[in-house]
């Protein structure tokens, strides 16, 4: 298996962007955007999160097996924080006292 | 020979019957099907054993047109078995409209239950024949579970919120009650009976004890006692909302979030004002965390459920 | 049988090959009950952030924007300091693996003492949950459910920072002693991959606790 | 055979306590968990016979209601926690799965070590708690009950459980890696026996649910220790959020339990029919149905709890889904039997009863999965006498299968014939007897977790209470003769059952490693008729 050494230079240029969108986000938070505060919040974490997998963690180079292993991750995390709060959201929703 | 070793509960509810036929579909499939499973391995286990030492099997691999059909016909008939079984869940649940309401608050280890004519009891529940009842139940400690099995009802009572449970008594007689979740210590003691009683009997029952006050009557005084009514009042909104008709309504929060008026939002209202303030108000409502029980808290509700009936019916919900 | 006489070869694999994307795969798969270990954490925050949000605002003012700030920048250069020591293992350079290895867990360090700093203070403002808990507020109840998770996560979170670093340590000596090489240095793909995961985590709680309703 | 030609076998290839203690050889760590689950099989056993006792007489006179809670409630920890969860996997699975995919060990040998200590510490701390006065909150530990109100061992219990949740992890983990890294050349996913299936997808169970059980233990331990209000509504949390989460787990542990049984019966079926399973690929797609839907049901346990209507339904269908697959492979086993040459050993008389049994327990989990119903029988004995019929009419019964069916390849020697067919019978009648019962008094509305209970229940009580005592003496007979047969049992051939399998292709007992040479292979599992044609 050939090992994939990524440049210095991506590195360095993730770590760039990393930091920006720390500062980004620290910034979006100070202005009043309403429930946009929170998707802009949750996307630029996302855009972190997906760049430190992708070259960080080298993802961008690795099989197919792994890509499938971390979604298999965020699938189940996704099952279990929907289908919960598919309970809390629809409280009431058909009319019945309490529930 | 019914008593020493009975099969099969009474049916003392309008809705008992329902369930049954339904739990009789669903034990009827899997009789089948046990059968069915259970007759073809004997016959194949007698019909193909081996007869001698180096026999192997027939090289039968599969059949997709079986494969389709035993997922096509199981899945036909559990979707059957859920859109029935949902069918009665929805009945279970929903209380019909004019049901008389009752107040239950269940603690380790016993039932206290209060009738809207004020009278109250433990471990003891007499409700009248054929008349609709609701209970608005909470409990002062752990998770308990109200279980009337000749009713076939079941509805767990939390701490810090109101569960409900609606049934209508078909047969006169008594009948077991218990604690189904399992709460401590005294758990499979924390029972009693539910008695039901033609009405002209009940309300001889009612009227054996002295004449007490209503629990709206109790609530209203709570009401006045506690100062509640010196911001919450019908003529102005100034300090605090009006409570007419408030239960059922939507309110509007601070922050902008909306949400039905239900019975737990308003004893949260009560015990921690500051969690969900109504758009437009200061929080500078007092809590009363630690100063109402939770029988309290139940006559307050019956009073301010009142409010909104006294002024022109239910609202919308 | 001749490929199990290499030196670095457990008996069970019968290549480098497979049994480097082994390691990786198991690393892969462990980082996947992390995330649904987490997964708890953030869903028990999701259920109440909507039903009680005015409260996690006003409790969440009380943390320091700033120091969580710092923190978050020092975490992602961990991350970079991190990534180079495996691209340095990769590569069979020793000398920069462990000044990166160094670096990497001096920043651990840094992240973790800034936390403590943090924690201080909220304990000196009663605002640690339980029986001295004190916060001036419409909704105390919920303040302290807010800061009941702020301490659970961050917590939680710290205490993985700390496991990483003492492995960072351990990979140290292991790289002082030259049992890492460009044909084995699985060891320190994987703790990296395990830093990068923590740094995620982080780069979540970061705006889910210190960032709400700031404006 | 003379004992100089013998080439050492994996138990007498060296000596010595610290031979077994220190061991990394799948084989061996298999055993050191056949050890420890037999342990706890009797443990949890021991407090089963003390409530059926107590359920003799209707008064609550044997035991106080404290300690019967306690009683309750350490049945539940310690079969669900230290027996059920890991019996297959770590026993069976643990000795199989690298014989099976002709691998010489599981990808990661130390951490499978690692995996019975932590099991074994996580036993002890909870062992621990028991001896100093147990626990009383039920093994569901809801809250606030646990985190306010009990008085008992829940925070050590709760650690030991958090503990053991590693070595479930650990398990899972090194399954998925070795049956995705180590199978051996030409073994492609569709010549995979349906038990390397199985426990492919009861792997990933482990690794889906078991850290979300583990957080929540935590956050109930702090609740506990500090009030911090997370689930306890007098402080401000939900107490159904700790269902979801408890549940998100304890739903799929089922599978955990069950999804190893199914691929133990699949083995046992085709090697005593002599046949390929009927409709392979659809009991093997089935297996990865089951763990997959099995995470989206979980709130069929929470009906009558307060959670809203509309996800009562929501989940409720979903039930419905996960009942498919289950059936689908209920009905391939059924048909596999046909035009087989069945033979009447003591592991197919296993796998016929687990059909049977599991079949009913599966179908009255419809019975709890339709809504109308469930309300109830909810918390009831029905549900008690349900998952009885799936975990011990289920698993135990597939387990004994599998151990009867692989003791030769463990250990070299032959079982007694007469004795176990004996015990199994005694083992499906004392089963039937027990809980069968408890399915009509489930309905007449007896609930769950009773001390005492009314009398007219009575008749029902003693009738579970005699079956288990049958049920008793059934599971103490192969433990007598299984230590004997290690001693005294006959030497086997190393295939006595003329089975297909790379794990037959292995001496019996198979040397450390399992294989000299890694085998090639080029054709499918239960490849009968292919053995008939060469004449073998």
């Amino acid at each position: 298996m050939s090992v994939h050494v990524v440049p210095v230079k991506t590195y360095a240029l993730i770590l760039a962007i990393l930091l920006s969108l720390t500062m980004i986000t620290v910034r979006v938070a100070f202005m009043d955007l309403g429930v946009l505060n929170n998707i802009a919040a949750l996307t630029i974490a996302v855009i972190k999160m997906v760049l430190v997998i992708l070259y960080f963690m080298h993802l961008r180079h690795s099989s197919r097996l792994t890509w499938l292993v971390v979604a298999a991750g965020f699938v189940w995390l996704g099952i279990l924080i929907s289908l919960t709060m598919n309970d809390y959201v629809s409280r009431g929703w058909l009319g019945v006292p309490g529930k | 020979m019914e008593e020493l070793l009975p099969l099969f509960p009474e049916q003392a509810s309008s809705l008992a019957a329902s369930v049954d036929a339904l739990y009789f579909f669903v034990i009827g499939v899997s009789v089948f099907f046990s059968v069915l499973i259970a007759g073809s391995l004997i016959y194949f286990f007698v019909r193909y054993r081996r007869r001698e030492a180096s026999q192997v099997g027939s090289p039968v691999h599969g059949s997709v047109v079986l494969e389709i059909a035993w997922t096509v016909i199981p899945l036909a008939i559990t979707m059957v078995m859920f859109g029935w079984g949902a069918k009665v869940f929805f009945s279970l649940s929903r209380p019909p409209a004019g049901a008389t309401e009752f107040y239950v608050v269940a603690k380790q280890w016993m039932w206290k239950f209060q009738h809207p004519e004020g009278r109250r009891e433990i471990n003891e529940l007499h409700v009248p024949l054929g008349v609709p009842i609701k209970l608005t139940m909470t409990s002062e400690d752990v998770i308990h579970s109200f279980f009337v099995p000749a009713f076939r009802v079941k509805a767990d009572v939390l701490p810090g919120r109101y569960s409900t449970v609606w049934f209508a008594a078909t047969r006169p007689g008594r009948y077991h009650l218990f604690c189904a979740e399992y709460c401590g210590a005294e758990h499979s003691r924390m029972g009693g009976w539910v008695t039901v009683m033609e009405p002209s009997e009940y309300e001889r029952w009612l009227a054996g004890e002295s004449p007490r006050r209503t629990l709206v009557a109790t609530g209203e005084e709570i009401f006045s006692q506690r100062a509640c009514n010196t911001c919450h009042r019908p003529d102005t909104e100034v300090r605090g909302p009006s409570l007419i008709g408030l239960v059922g309504k939507q309110v509007r929060l601070t922050g902008g979030r909306k949400l039905i008026a239900d019975e737990t939002y308003i004893r949260e209202s009560i015990l921690n004002p500051g969690a969900k303030v109504v758009a437009g108000y200061e929080p500078i409502m007092p809590t009363f965390q630690g100063q109402l029980s939770e029988e309290e808290l139940v006559q307050l509700l019956s009073y301010i459920k009142s409010l909104g009936k006294s002024a022109g019916g239910e609202s919308a919900r | 049988m001749a490929s199990t006489s290499h030196p670095v070869l457990a008996h069970q694999f019968e290549s480098l090959e497979q049994q480097r994307a082994s390691t990786s795969l198991g690393m892969w798969v462990f980082l996947v009950t992390e995330i649904m270990f987490f997964g708890g954490l953030f869903t028990v925050y999701i259920v109440y952030r909507p039903l009680y949000g005015e409260a996690f605002a006003a409790a969440s003012h009380h943390l320091d924007i700033g120091l969580g700030g710092i923190n978050t920048a020092v975490l992602i250069l961990s991350s970079f300091t991190m990534a180079m020591a495996v691209r340095s293992a990769q590569l069979g350079r020793r000398g920069p693996l462990a000044v990166f290895l160094v670096l990497t867990m001096l920043l651990g360090l840094t992240f973790l003492g800034i936390k403590g700093v943090e924690y201080r203070h909220k304990f000196e403002e009663h605002l640690i949950p339980g029986s001295d808990f004190r916060f001036t507020g419409v909704d105390p109840r919920h303040a302290q459910l807010f800061f009941s998770l702020y301490f659970a996560m961050t917590g939680m979170h710290a205490l993985h920072m700390i496991i990483g670093v003492g492995v960072l340590g351990w990979l140290l000596v292991l790289t002082r002693r030259g049992r890492i090489s460009a044909e084995q240095y699985d060891v320190v793909e994987c703790t990296g991959l395990y830093w990068h995961f923590v740094d995620i985590v982080w780069i979540f709680l970061f705006p889910l606790l210190y960032l709400i309703g700031r404006h | 055979m003379k004992n100089t030609a013998a080439a050492p076998d994996y138990l007498n290839a060296n000596y010595g306590i610290w031979s077994w203690l220190l061991t990394t050889d799948h084989k061996r760590i298999a055993i050191l968990y056949l050890i420890s689950v037999t342990f706890f099989f009797f443990l949890g056993g021991f407090f089963a016979v003390l409530l059926r006792l107590e359920l003799l007489t209707p008064a609550g006179d044997l035991v106080q209601a404290d300690t019967y809670n306690r009683l309750f409630t350490m049945h539940g920890v310690v079969m669900v926690f230290f027996f059920l969860i890991p019996v297959i996997p770590a026993v069976l699975g643990n000795f199989l799965v690298p014989l099976m995919i002709g691998a010489r060990d599981l990808a990661f040998p130390k951490i499978n070590l690692a995996s019975w200590y932590i099991y074994t510490v996580g036993g002890l701390v909870t062992f621990w708690a028991i001896l100093n006065g147990g626990v009383d909150t039920g093994w569901t530990f809801y809250t606030p009950f646990s985190t306010t109100f009990s008085n008992t061992y829940v925070i050590a219990t709760g650690l030991g459980i958090f503990i053991t949740g590693f070595s479930s992890i650990f398990t899972g983990l090194n399954f998925i890696v070795t049956i995705h890294r180590l199978r051996a050349p030409g073994l492609t996913w569709f010549r995979l026996p349906l038990f390397i299936w199985a426990h492919y997808a009861t792997s990933l169970v482990m690794i889906l649910g078991t850290p979300v059980i583990t957080i929540t233990i935590v956050l109930v331990a702090l609740e506990r220790a500090f009030h911090i209000g997370i689930f306890d509504p007098a402080l401000g949390g939900d107490p159904l959020l700790f269902q979801h989460l408890f549940w998100f787990y304890s739903h799929p542990a089922v599978y955990i339990m069950v999804l190893p049984a199914m691929g133990v019966v699949s083995e046992l079926v085709a090697a005593f029919a002599r046949k390929r399973i009927f409709g392979y690929e659809f009991v093997a797609y089935a297996s990865i149905a089951i763990a997959v839907l099995g995470f989206l049901v979980w709130g069929h346990h929470m009906f009558v709890s307060g959670q809203s209507v509309y996800a009562a339904t929501v989940f409720s269908v979903l039930s419905m889904f996960v009942a498919i697959p289950s059936a689908v492979k209920v009905f391939n086993w059924t048909a596999t039997l046909y035009r087989g040459s069945i033979s009447y050993q003591t592991p197919l008389l296993y796998a016929l009863g687990f059909i049977g049994l599991f079949t009913i327990g599966g179908l009255t989990g419809l019975v709890v999965a339709t809504l109308g119903v469930d309300v109830h029988v909810h918390d009831t004995y029905f549900v008690v006498a349900h998952f009885h019929y799936i975990m011990v009419g289920g698993t135990i019964m597939a387990y004994l299968g599998g151990l009867h069916y692989w003791w030769p390849k463990m250990t070299g020697k032959l079982y007694p014939e007469f004795w176990a067919k004996l015990s199994a019978m005694i083992i499906f009648i004392g089963f039937n007897l027990t809980f069968f019962p408890q399915f009509v008094l489930g309905y007449l509305g007896m609930p769950r977790r009773y001390h005492a209970y009314p009398e007219e229940f009575q008749v029902l009580h003693v009738l579970s209470s005699a079956g288990a005592s049958i049920l008793g003496v059934g599971y103490l007979i192969p433990m007598v003769y299984f230590a004997w047969s290690m001693r005294y049992g006959k030497r086997c051939e190393p295939n006595p059952w003329g089975a297909v399998g790379l794990e037959w292709e292995a001496a019996s007992p198979p040397p450390p490693h399992n294989f000299d040479q890694i085998p090639v292979v080029s054709g499918g599992p239960y490849d009968y008729a292919d053995k008939r044609n060469r004449g073998g």
